[in-house]
């Protein structure tokens, strides 16, 4: 009887406070608030962006080709038009959606992959382990632009292929990072603790190892997220990106090259719209990393009343 | 050195051969080369085409087989080999060399051989097995190249009479030709003629900006803004979109009026594409013999396309299946929005285009025969072509002959006025193959037609150039002068 | 050791050779080179020729076999696009991207371990808050983007260097730039990130205990600690660079090897794409065992078997 | 108190808080000493009583936030510290002032070798590099280090926890600093060891007349070296006075209860059973030799092989505790890290119920780790940082998960810690936010969970004041008897040896030297090295002060 109040009771408890306390601790990281907000519009653009202002977004208008941005044509031109007329704000509403599908399932699939093999590769010094890091080698040696051609010839084009081609090519670095970084926990004392325990190699990487290493291997993909959106601007000249009249902000930022000199608007919001999603990402993710290490985690909690 | 007669060029893309007899096929090696290196026998005036003397003084066909040349006296090579008809016998002779794959060969001589005979030191023969009406054409286009030039592989030093002499050439950094001293004709005013590549349009337009070059080949037309330095220039590119006419809803003549009535060629004229663009009737320009001048270019009519589109449909035409267009974005400044905004005209008339980019070699695979026999989708394709030779032979027994290598048409009375119109000569061949355009254009309906395309150069102060249709195949060097 | 190196060399060489089947076989399906090399309306007969002289009308294991024949001879073949001998071509190329990159890299290294550890002194203060933006947008920045408006800032407005080109040392400065953006961003965000938790360590405090200036407690003592990520993350971007830094390259006109495999490749140029494929294998993978030393003399802990 | 400053360092009621989640920790309350030139200042305490914090603050050492100086001032020659520049303070750390830390394997920077790490000090004060490598080597050789020039370049590591700590002192001592701060300095040192290096400091303070500020928890050390003692709990000082006063007429509860507690006090400890089982542990010849490993990078003389293990060979009885003592770096923790895995041994077999231990199949592997548990020597390095202590101490729970229910593992973790002597709410506190000792405990809490056949302690009471000791060693006294446990108890404390182990093993230089029942060990020591050890035992100096 006496077990079963002590054990339910701090369960709850903690779990209550631990998502206000999550909330509490966002708000004293401004920065993290405004990405948080940023993304939250992303994420809505993404899902309603589509619905919303998908005609909207495609009626050509050579009127208002490279209109420059301002009020002049109602309020979806506030960021200017792009070479054939569109409104660059709509289109990066409804853009949000096929850039945030392809990076973000791009960058997942090479970061689950790269670091699963990555921990084996780190963690098993054998046969294995050197296998894994020769694919590595090769996987980085192969050329890209091949690797897409390969592609393209094979299958068909379409956003699989590129999620697929990003993805391949983005494995090595999560690999070898976190390759590098298992090579050194694994010889920390508290690893060694857990496995004389009896921790299966499961249970050590997992629980001991992988909280040491995300951070890393997170901060980098939230770069590669930008990276990754940029990466599949450079494919669509193949005709191996995403297929008009779909678009995406790699898209737009690749079709307004030519106008750098003579519309600059029409490459330089989706490159923001680029920039500034990683960069909440990378503050999210900093904020992120602050909560989840209990050595850094004051950072955050000991901001309310300034001492001193 | 004196560097103020030298002069820079930057180019799109990388001279990376330099083989005379693959001049007309291959890159930019013609702007290089033709008459400033390698002379040709007959030169074309570009307003009306017409075959001016060069290297040859006089030409006349003295059988229907035989062509017979006078050659210009007190001509050298460059390499000091004299010019006589054994010299010229031997650059034509080498155009058939089979170790060589002369690329220009084909569509110069369409399967013929020639066979050259020296008549005397400066007089020559040249015989075909079938009459070639168009020798003089087809002459201007055969740069003469040194005897000592070799013939089982592509030339890396090409050696000819014109006034420059090729004196570097590194494929992936620069190309410098230099006066040749020796040169039979008039001296051109440029000493030195450096060419470089950059393939971004933009900072070939900065280059002659800030002076690091004197003329940049192919800037984009919004960067072409300055009109003391920028100059446009039809440049006998014309595009289409080419098609397949084996499939439903293609093969249907009501969807095929449909998509071309969808276009608003107007429209584009100054705003994706440049002002000095043309909306075409016809697949070459009005200085080839053979134009049809009273086609007109299709009017823009939406509601007559759908009215179109939905009688098709009544009559059982599945115009809802989906329509690929294949197009690649090498082929002209800005054909992202040009597709674009076409797949979108034919949408809203209700006919279902998709845009499929595809790299240059599916899109060459695409164009020529062999098709294939049952293609997955009802398959359109964008293409340009560009005929300086003169003549609308180069174009219509390609692509619309039945037998042409391009041609996805078998229609035996169109078959018939073409081949009329390519063995006979004057105002009979003009009008057999004009007459054989109203054709293709009223009844037959294999493309939609769309622009003669225009370029920009951009020419630094110090120099003046004006370019004309055949700037994009050659450059003369004896035509640009110091201001 | 010895017996590490060896080891690692036949590894090394087995890739080599998985490599080499991949891209050999895998290129051959991207289409005829005839369709790029050839006129649109070439004859079947030209075409036919075309691939007889070029062998490509043998079955490809047959090409497989000659090809391995001439490799044995140290002969790359022969471009197809330049007709020269292709080892010639890359390595006229690579030293150019070498230096590229190099100097890209260790700039790129310098600069970002300097503001991502000062950043790490005190997370989230101002320094951070900049050195944070700073790094990401140049992280972030369109490659492309940047070569051209860095053209149009510095060699067409402000004429301090030149648009394009190779010849002087000003010609580097513009690519190295461009190049030097985005590892530099990442490489700083990667060095704020570890440095965070090894400024936190308890040997940071001892050396604090003994006056270490903290100059060298940051860049001495927290530094080294935090550097494994930092070489793997520089380790990749480098091999990305080696491996061509085709936008700049391409842009700037840079004669480099991004630029050669880029044209080999959209060109089918095999011979090339074998060499060049080979030649930058080769210093990707001496890269990796290099920075695998690297781990092992900057952490004594780590052991590799 | 007086006012006027001839104090060589002073501290007036310093207070220090730290943040943490569910609110403030109170580290230390208005503490006031101070320290002459030439004196030794001893402070006694109960473990987590604020001592290692209220020393740090002094050198400003205390990361501000969490922590938070609340008030108070610390003068240096009557300079207040807590207001000096950074710039300054680092002027005064390492030179005038240094410290010995507490846990040395994670105080080391494990990526520099030795000698650099020794010589930085003295770089850092201007010492120009070549003068203060030879210097560095001399300050090495000085505490104690064997083959010191063979050792400059290795890593932190690759020494013993008692070597680690010498060579800490000698960082510390290097610039002949006006005041030591030696946080637990001895806590792994065996008592020959021990007497050399208090032997070093006595001299240095004649010398140079340096103050020294010496926490420890061994009393047998107070009462030899120190002048006056400080006796702080729960972050107070609760008295104060010369060690004469404070041992002869100790005032504060607490301060009885230490002396009370002292492990000498009760008897050798007496093996009443008969042996019938087959022993738990056979372990036979074995050997462990330290290849130098190939240096690329680095200079240096290769240093010859060190021979950590020669031929050890023993048993280890069902419900029996072994104690392990010997000379610094003689191969106690090689002994234990071999037998559990941690090492591959260089030669000799052992033996777990018939499971060879060094050749380990799968399924007997399962078997070992469910039943022998291990206290690490360092115990801050084994807690993974990123685990609550109630997730530390479960863990094992985890792993085998038929030993406790889930539903029962919160209400265990806070017993076990209770029984440690921690409090029940520290079990959502992580690793960092705790003092030596306690981490200590928390190891040990953990080691005791799974309630395996044998538990290995390393040196695992070593940083707990005597009362805590007391409270440890009964607990685990009464879980043996209980539950027929085993230890393998690896300790340089003799009196809590003698008091706590059944049978004793002497090792030196790597070997066995001399094995049997605590009461023949320590009643008639055999060998010269056992007979040297017990002589120098302060702790007898102890019963007599008290
Ligand atoms: N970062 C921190 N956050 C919260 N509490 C802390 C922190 N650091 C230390 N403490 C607490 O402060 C108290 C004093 O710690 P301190 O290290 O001074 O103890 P100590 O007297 O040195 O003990 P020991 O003899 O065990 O080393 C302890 O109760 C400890 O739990
Ligand atoms: N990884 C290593 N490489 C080289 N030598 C080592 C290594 N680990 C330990 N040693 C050496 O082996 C010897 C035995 O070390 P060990 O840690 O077993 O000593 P110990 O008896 O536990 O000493 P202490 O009481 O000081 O902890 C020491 O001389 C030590 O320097
Ligand atoms: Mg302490
Ligand atoms: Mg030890
Ligand atoms: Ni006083």
């Amino acid at each position: 009887m006496e077990n079963v109040t002590s054990t339910t009771v701090p369960v709850r408890k903690t779990e209550r406070t631990s998502l206000r306390q999550s909330l509490d601790l966002l708000w004293r990281d401004k920065f993290a608030v405004a990405a948080v907000l940023f993304l939250i519009i992303v994420v809505l653009a993404a899902l309603l962006g589509p619905y919303l202002f998908g005609q909207q977004s495609n009626r050509i208008n050579l009127l208002t080709r490279n209109a420059a941005p301002s009020f002049a044509h109602g309020w979806a031109f506030v960021l200017g038009a792009d070479a054939l007329g569109r409104p660059i704000l709509l289109r990066l509403f409804v853009g949000a959606q096929n850039t945030i599908i392809l990076a973000v399932s791009a960058v997942i699939l090479s970061m689950i992959v790269g670091t699963a093999l990555g921990f084996v590769a780190g963690y098993r010094n054998d046969w294995l382990g050197n296998v894994i890091l020769r694919v590595a080698d090769v996987l980085m040696s192969f050329p890209s632009l091949l690797l897409a051609l390969i592609v393209l010839y094979v299958l068909t084009p379409g956003i699989a292929n590129v999620i697929l081609v990003l993805a391949i090519t983005r494995v090595p670095i999560y690999l070898r990072t976190a390759r590098a970084e298992v090579l050194e926990v694994r010889e920390r004392t508290f690893v060694t603790a857990a496995d004389i325990m009896g921790a299966s190699t499961w249970r050590l990487v997992w629980r001991h190892i992988r909280p040491a290493v995300m951070p890393t291997l997170v901060t980098i993909a939230t770069l590669e997220i930008a990276f990754v959106m940029l990466a599949e601007s450079s494919l669509s000249f193949l005709g191996l990106g995403i297929q008009a009249p779909q678009f995406t902000w790699g898209a737009m930022v690749a079709q307004g090259q030519s106008y750098l000199g003579t519309a600059w608007w029409v490459a330089f919001w989706p490159g923001v719209a680029i920039t500034l999603t990683a960069m909440s990402l990378n503050l999210l993710a900093n904020w992120v990393r602050l909560v989840s290490d209990p050595v850094q985690r004051w950072r955050l909690e000991a901001k309310e009343p300034s001492h001193d | 050195q004196d560097k103020s007669k030298d002069i820079t060029i930057v180019m799109p893309s990388a001279v990376d051969v330099v083989e005379p007899c693959h001049m007309m096929s291959t890159g930019y090696i013609g702007l290089v080369l033709r008459q400033n290196v390698v002379e040709s026998l007959i030169k074309l005036d570009p307003k009306d085409s017409t075959p001016q003397p060069l290297l040859a003084e006089s030409w006349k066909q003295i059988d229907p087989l035989t062509w017979r040349i006078n050659l210009r006296k007190n001509v050298k090579f460059q390499d000091g080999a004299s010019f006589n008809s054994a010299g010229v016998k031997a650059a034509i002779d080498r155009l058939f060399a089979p170790a060589l794959l002369c690329r220009d060969k084909d569509r110069l001589f369409a399967g013929q051989t020639l066979e050259v005979k020296p008549v005397d030191d400066l007089t020559l023969d040249i015989i075909s097995k079938q009459p070639m009406p168009l020798m003089p054409l087809t002459l201007s286009q055969i740069g003469i190249t040194s005897p000592n030039t070799p013939t089982t592989e592509a030339s890396k030093h090409p050696v000819g009479t014109g006034p420059y002499v090729l004196t570097s050439w590194n494929p992936t950094q620069s190309l410098v030709l230099k006066q040749f001293d020796g040169y039979w004709g008039k001296k051109p005013q440029i000493q030195q003629a450096t060419y470089v590549w950059r393939s971004e349009p933009a900072l070939r337009a900065s280059m002659v900006a800030v002076g690091e070059a004197d003329i940049a080949m192919q800037i984009a037309p919004q960067d072409a803004v300055n009109p003391d330095t920028d100059f446009g220039y039809l440049n006998a590119d014309t595009s289409r979109v080419r098609i397949f006419m084996d499939q439903a809803p293609l093969n249907d003549v009501r969807v095929r009026k449909a998509l071309n009535l969808a276009i608003d060629r107007g429209s584009f004229v100054g705003t994706i594409l440049s002002k000095g663009v043309l909306p075409a009737s016809q697949y070459m320009m009005s200085n080839i013999n053979g134009y049809n001048p009273d086609l007109k270019v299709w009017p823009y009519d939406a509601e007559e396309a759908t009215r179109l589109v939905e009688e098709a449909r009544a009559a059982g035409v599945p115009v809802d299946k989906p329509i690929v267009m294949y197009g690649s974005d090498f082929m002209l400044a800005n054909s992202n929005e040009l597709f674009e905004t076409l797949i979108q005209s034919w949408q809203q008339i209700g006919l279902n285009v998709k845009l499929e980019m595809v790299d240059k070699i599916q899109l060459s695979a695409t164009r020529h025969k062999p098709f294939p026999t049952n293609r997955p989708t009802p398959t359109m394709v964008f293409e340009t072509h560009d005929n300086a030779a003169g003549d609308a032979f180069y174009t219509m027994m390609v692509y619309y002959h039945s037998s042409g290598d391009l041609s996805n048409i078998a229609d035996p009375a169109l078959d018939k006025l073409l081949e009329k119109g390519s063995t006979s000569t004057g105002d009979e061949r003009r009008k057999a193959f004009q007459e054989a355009n109203l054709k293709i254009q009223q009844d037959i309906i294999p493309d939609v037609m769309l622009f003669h395309l225009e370029s920009f150069i951009r020419v630094g102060p110090r120099v003046s150039y004006a370019p004309d249709f055949t700037t994009q195949g050659k450059l003369e060097l004896a035509d640009v002068t110091f201001k | 050791m010895n017996t590490y190196i060896v080891n690692r060399m036949v590894y090394s060489a087995i890739s080599m050779v998985g490599l080499i089947i991949l891209v050999f076989f895998l290129a051959r399906l991207t289409g005829n080179p005839a369709e790029l090399y050839l006129p649109v309306d070439a004859t079947p007969e030209l075409r036919a020729a075309f691939s007889q002289v070029n062998g490509l009308d043998q079955p490809v294991l047959v090409q497989f076999w000659r090809f391995l024949v001439t490799l044995l001879h140290l002969d790359f073949g022969n471009s197809l696009r330049l007709e020269r001998p292709a080892l010639q071509l890359v390595l006229t190329a690579f030293p150019t991207t070498l230096i590229l990159a190099f100097s890209a890299m260790a700039l790129a290294l310098v600069v970002a371990i300097v503001a991502g550890a000062l950043a790490a002194c005190a997370p989230n203060g101002i320094l951070d808050r900049l050195v944070n933006v700073v790094s990401l947008s140049s992280a972030s920045l369109p490659n492309f983007w940047l070569a051209l408006v860095s053209i149009l800032v510095f060699a067409v407005w402000l004429k301090w260097v030149p648009t394009s080109g190779t010849g002087t040392l000003a010609h580097w400065i513009l690519p190295i730039m461009v190049l030097f953006a985005r590892p530099c961003g990442l490489l700083a965000q990667v060095v704020r990130g570890s440095m965070i938790d090894a400024l936190s360590s308890a040997y940071v405090k001892t050396a604090r205990s003994k006056g270490v200036r903290s100059r060298s407690i940051i860049f001495v003592h927290a530094l080294r600690n935090a550097m494994l990520p930092v070489i793997t993350v520089a380790g990749d971007q480098m091999s990305g660079m080696i491996n061509g830094a085709v936008v700049v390259e391409v842009i700037f006109g840079f004669p480099g090897i991004g630029k050669l495999m880029m044209d080999s490749i959209q060109y089918r140029d095999f011979a090339v794409i074998q060499c060049g494929v080979i030649i930058t294998a080769a210093a990707i993978f001496l890269m990796n065992v290099l920075i695998d030393f690297a781990y092992v003399a900057l952490n004594p802990r780590i052991r590799f078997k | 108190m007086i006012e006027v400053n001839d104090h060589l360092v002073e501290v007036r009621n310093l207070s220090v808080d730290f943040h943490t989640r569910d609110g403030t920790v109170p580290a230390v309350q208005d503490v006031s000493w101070y320290v002459n030139r030439g004196e030794t200042l001893a402070i006694l305490g109960e473990s987590g009583s604020g001592k290692s914090v209220s020393s740090s603050a002094l050198m400003g050492l205390i990361d501000m936030p969490p922590g938070r100086i609340t008030s108070g001032e610390v003068l240096y020659r009557g300079e207040n510290l807590l207001n000096a520049t950074p710039e300054r303070q680092r002027e005064i750390n390492g030179s005038k002032i240094a410290m010995v830390f507490q846990d040395t394997l994670a105080a080391f920077n494990p990526v520099y070798q030795i000698g650099w790490q020794v010589a930085e000090t003295l770089r850092s004060h201007g010492v120009p590099k070549k003068v203060a490598d030879v210097k560095a080597l001399e300050l090495l050789e000085r505490v104690g280090i064997p083959n010191a020039s063979g050792r400059f370049f290795d890593y932190p590591h690759q020494f013993s926890g008692g070597q680690r700590q010498r060579i800490m002192i000698a960082m510390a001592i290097a610039l002949n600093p006006d005041l030591l701060i030696a946080d637990e300095p001895t806590t792994a040192l065996d008592v020959t060891v021990q007497a050399k290096i208090l032997r070093l400091l006595k001299e240095l303070q004649r010398e140079r007349g340096m103050g020294l500020l010496l926490i420890t928890h061994d009393l047998g050390i107070v009462a030899g070296i120190a002048d006056r003692v400080a006796i702080m709990q729960g972050g107070k000082i609760v008295e104060t006075g010369t060690v004469r006063q404070v041992f002869e007429t100790p005032q504060h509860p607490y301060t009885h209860r230490l002396f009370d507690a002292v492990p000498g006090r009760r008897v050798v400890s007496e093996t009443a059973r008969t042996l019938v089982e087959q022993p738990l542990l056979i372990v036979q010849d074995l050997s462990k030799e330290y290849l130098s490993p190939a240096r690329l990078f680095s200079r240096g003389a290769t240093a010859a092989p060190v021979l950590a293990l020669n031929k050890v060979s023993f048993k280890l009885e069902r419900g029996e505790t072994l104690g392990i003592v010997g000379e610094s770096g003689s191969g106690k923790s090689t002994l234990a890290r071999t037998l559990i895995g941690l090492e591959t041994a260089t030669g000799g077999g052992a033996s777990y119920r018939g499971h060879d231990l060094l050749n380990r199949t799968p399924a007997g592997l399962n078997q070992v780790r469910r039943q022998i548990q291990m206290v690490f020597q360092d115990p801050t390095a084994s807690l993974n940082p990123r685990m609550s202590v109630r997730e530390i101490i479960s863990e094992p729970w985890a792993i085998h998960d038929d030993v406790v229910p889930r539903n029962k593992w919160d209400t265990r973790v806070r017993d076990l810690l209770e029984q440690v002597g921690l409090q029940r709410d520290h079990a959502d506190r992580y690793p960092h936010q705790f003092s030596g000792g306690q981490r200590q405990r928390i190891a040990i809490a953990r080691a005791l969970a799974l309630q395996p056949e044998i538990i290995i302690f390393d040196e695992a009471v070593s940083s707990l004041d005597v009362s805590v000791q007391a409270q440890v060693i009964e607990l685990l006294k009464s879980l043996k008897d209980d539950y027929n446990l085993s230890y393998l108890f690896i300790a340089h404390d003799l009196p809590v040896v003698r008091s706590f182990a059944d049978r004793v093993l002497v090792m030196h230089r790597g070997a066995i030297v001399e094995q049997g029942t605590s009461r023949e060990i320590f009643n008639n020591p055999k060998h010269d090295y056992t007979r040297e050890l017990l002589q120098s035992d302060p702790a007898l100096n102890v019963h007599a002060a008290i």
